[in-house]
């Protein structure tokens, strides 16, 4: 395999893109969540292109993998809960509906 | 690979290395997409004739001699059949989810060995690979529920995914004891640290404590997860018509049924690898006779615990939802739990006989608690006022 | 004894049982090979009706009086009398169908057919590739002889057949009576006219 | 192994493409899942086969399946945008903003000399011995907090969850 580690940094960054993108464009709740999911994942996959380029000898690129996605697992049961719990409330999803916080 | 590789190249000198890796590469992928649907057409009749006669009725047994063409007339029948579609369903997710089925089903033999180093592909990680691909059967079931526009498929793909997220928390338990006992994820491995012993059977996972709960608890996750009797809620007729196939006829309704019984047939595979010695047995190992015995030893054991499912299948009835929910987590998920401590028990306690003693004394208390606590209420005798 | 999951382990041994005992004991299996064996139907079971003939087929019991064709309650019963070429009635159907998509077996006819004509078939292979015409039985479907009457429900048959020998004899008598009574009027006796 | 990687890129582009830009919330999902199992693929291909299981096991088949669930549960499938908003003031800032984003990350990215680094070879091979041996020894305090972390997610979830049905009644 010869890749230089730069494609795959550059694939997380269009990742990286493609999920702050829809995070900021779509309007349903769900979806947001969804962008910041493929956040997530664009990032972890840095990281182990990290480790299998320069750090292979300690596996703690890995580790950093394995916590970042427990800890995307968490975020998203909370977030979805949030959802539920907005949807029970608005009868919507819509996060531009959500306007009592506004100032 | 490498061993039929191996057996390649000695046997066939003069044949160029590159074909013979071609032929290394196909063979193991032949021999799944031949032998386990051949095996699966065979378990049709099988069930069928079973099932047939614990309820004291013969099977099938007009096509041909005992019925053997069966399997071949319903394939030839549901071929020629019409496929119908949904005028609002979602035509795409609706193809596409009978032909995701099939996969995850297939995906789970390449780590499932047959004999002493026949296995499609020995990965490091062939206990994980095995349990991760048989949870992506859940997003076609779902897909399919869903894409019928039918309420009865939702509904029925809904219980399918939350019966199936469930059941794997304590199956993917019930492994973590084996992994921990064997020291590694990979099959093979696994197997060959069963072999030994009295006749080769003597060391196998299921003659310790914790491997007979961890047998029972696989063997329940397996069924649940593959929706087979008693766990089929997801397609329980009398509620459901059909569950998510209710819109599928044709030939997607036989992928259906074909990927259900692969999935089963995987989740079979994979607990004879692992608490069954999978290929270990009187006569088998290495060399083409070890080899062949070893081969017919899986297969019997494989057959064994297909025809458990039939029996099992024969004999209780359906479970209720919140029967099935509360036994998931408020049994099998204790015990499994439990039954890890048991593994820590029996790597670290030294005399065999005080190991065994602890190991099944702890296990027999918590399976005790665990009864006593979720006993269902006592049921009085009824009173009737109009009798 | 009671342990946990003792009612399902008992299943298990029973169906086991079963499945074992199915192979040995053939007496468990009920269910019947159906065109190579069959079951010996009941005596009084019924399915169509059909038209009993003595001699004949020529001459059915029927005189195409048409009360069964009035009481039927389905209305599946259709006779036309037969006629000389002077129009003269015949006593003898020329058209007789019941349509046994439409016949519910309810045996009303053989009860109103005062000619002991009538009667319920058991003959339970009566499926057609058809739906219309083919389940139509036509007078010839449906003549079946007195012989075949006798073989299907023989106490039944034999009581008809009693009754009607009881009836003819007494219709002789009472001939042979009248007769004698006309013979006796005349004072001319026809010694043998009545046999 | 070249050609693996474009087309499993390829797969994954697309995946996150469609997920974040279909209309219907179902296919969106589905589109994340070929995004996660691509994502899986890249794992394996980059040998850390342990990961890409457990993206699979844990993305698949957890995350994607909550995340349908909770469309079920808020039964509102079809979303609410509809073509012009989708082409709308927001959708163009919110591109430009990605795009903007991407372009930046790859010219930082390609300034470095770091990016034309070859990986190190066959021997870079992950070992689940060795990850599960740092798990219990110099990671064992994060590990922990990892799983008190997720505990509390749990409980937090249900009681999220659960607090408005017992309001309702």
């Amino acid at each position: 395999m010869n890749i230089p580690l730069g494609h795959y940094l550059i694939l997380a960054a269009i990742l990286f893109a493609i999920g702050l993108a829809g995070a900021l464009t779509r309007k349903n709740a769900i979806i947001v969540l969804m962008g910041i999911e493929v956040m997530f994942n664009s990032a972890i996959l840095n990281l182990v292109a990290f480790w299998q380029y320069k750090y292979f000898a300690v596996p703690t690129a890995q580790l950093f993998a394995i916590f970042a996605i427990a800890v995307a697992a968490a975020e998203s049961a909370v977030g979805l809960a949030l959802v539920i719990a907005v949807y029970r409330h608005y009868k919507s999803v819509d996060v531009d509906e959500m306007k009592e916080l506004k100032g | 690979m490498e061993t039929i590789y191996q057996i390649l190249h000695t046997t066939f000198a003069n044949v160029p290395a590159w074909a013979v890796q071609i032929a290394a590469f196909l063979i193991p992928i032949a021999f799944i997409f031949g032998v386990y649907p051949a095996i699966f057409a065979l378990t049709t009749l099988v069930e069928r004739k079973a099932l047939g006669r614990i309820q004291n009725r013969y099977g099938p047994n007009r096509v041909g001699i005992f019925g053997i063409l069966q399997p071949l007339a319903d394939g030839l029948k549901i071929l020629l059949k019409e496929d119908i579609v949904p005028r609002v369903a979602d035509k795409f997710t609706h193809f596409l989810a009978p032909v995701l089925i099939v996969i995850p089903g297939l995906l789970v033999y390449l780590v499932v060995p047959v004999a002493p180093g026949m296995v499609a592909v020995d990965l490091k990680i062939g206990v994980l690979f095995a349990l991760a691909v048989g949870t992506m059967s859940v997003i076609a079931l779902f897909m399919a529920g869903w894409a019928s526009r039918n309420k009865f498929s939702v509904l029925g793909a809904v219980r399918a995914v939350a019966q199936v997220v469930s059941y794997e928390v304590p199956t993917v338990m019930a492994g973590v004891a084996v992994i921990m006992a064997a020291g590694t994820l990979s099959t093979l491995t696994i197997v060959q640290r069963q072999g030994g012993g009295l006749l080769n059977i003597s060391n196998w996972y299921v003659f310790r404590p914790w491997g007979l709960v961890g047998f029972a608890l696989f063997i329940i996750g397996g069924l649940a997860e593959s929706a087979r009797c008693p766990f089929d809620l997801p397609e329980a007729e009398s509620e459901l018509i059909g569950g998510y196939h209710t819109e599928y006829s044709g030939f997607k309704f036989a992928l259906f049924q074909m990927g259900e019984y692969l999935a089963g047939m995987a989740m079979a595979g994979v607990t004879v690898t692992l608490f069954l010695g999978g290929y270990m047995g009187p006569g088998s190992g290495p060399g083409l006779a070890g080899g062949l015995i070893s081969m017919l030893w899986f297969f019997v054991k494989l057959a064994g615990m297909i025809g458990l499912n039939i029996w099992i299948r024969g004999t209780w009835p359906r479970l209720r939802v919140d029967q099935l929910m509360g036994f998931a987590w408020k049994v099998l998920l204790p015990l499994a739990l439990v039954n890890i401590v048991a593994v820590g028990f029996w790597h670290f306690l030294t005399p065999r006989p005080l190991a065994w003693i602890i190991t099944t004394g702890w296990l027999v208390i918590w399976f005790l608690v665990l009864t006593k606590c979720n006993a269902s209420a006592k049921l009085e005798k009824r009173e009737y006022r109009y009798v | 004894m009671n342990y946990p999951g003792k009612g399902l382990v008992e299943g298990l041994a029973i169906t086991a049982r079963n499945f074992v005992g199915s192979y040995f004991y053939k007496d468990r299996l009920t269910t019947v090979q159906y065109p190579e064996e069959r079951v010996q139907t009941p005596e009084n079971s019924r399915t169509f009706p059909f038209l009993v003939f003595d001699e004949s087929p020529d001459k059915p019991r029927c005189t195409a009086c048409k009360i069964c064709e009035v009481e039927c309650p389905p209305k599946c019963i259709y006779i036309v009398m037969d006629r000389d070429d002077k129009g003269k009635p015949l006593q003898r159907p020329k058209v007789f169908d019941i349509d046994i998509s439409v016949c519910m077996q309810c045996q009303i006819c053989v009860e109103v057919c005062p000619f002991e004509s009538i009667k319920m078939d058991n003959d339970y292979e009566k499926s057609r590739y058809g739906r219309f015409n083919d389940l139509v039985q036509r007078l010839p479907d449906l003549l079946k002889s007195n012989a075949y009457y006798n073989k299907i429900k023989p106490a039944e048959a034999a009581e008809v057949d009693a009754k009607l020998k009881a009836e003819a004899e007494a219709k002789a008598a009472k001939k042979a009576a009248a007769a004698a009574a006309a013979a006796k009027a005349t004072a001319v006796p026809p010694a043998g006219s009545v046999t | 192994m070249n050609l693996a990687f474009w087309i499993i890129s390829a797969v994954t582009v697309l995946g996150a493409l469609l997920a974040v830009s279909l209309r219907n919330l179902v296919h969106c999902v589905l589109a994340l899942i070929l995004f996660f199992i691509g994502i899986a693929a890249h794992y394996f291909l980059l040998r850390a086969d342990f990961l890409g299981t457990v993206q699979i096991l844990i993305y698949v088949g957890a995350v994607a399946v909550l995340i349908l669930f909770a469309i079920m549960l808020t039964h509102n499938v079809t979303g609410t945008d509809g073509p012009r908003e989708i082409l709308g003031v927001k959708w163009w800032s919110g591109a430009v903003i990605a795009a903007a984003l991407a372009i930046l990350l790859k010219k930082a990215i390609l300034s470095d000399p770091l990016a034309m680094v070859l990986p190190a070879g066959d021997k870079a091979q992950s070992s689940v011995a060795e990850i599960g041996r740092a798990l219990v020894a110099n990671w064992v305090v994060p590990l922990e907090a990892i799983a008190i972390l997720l505990t509390a997610a749990l409980i937090g979830a249900v009681v999220i969850a659960l607090e408005e049905i017992q309001k309702s009644r």
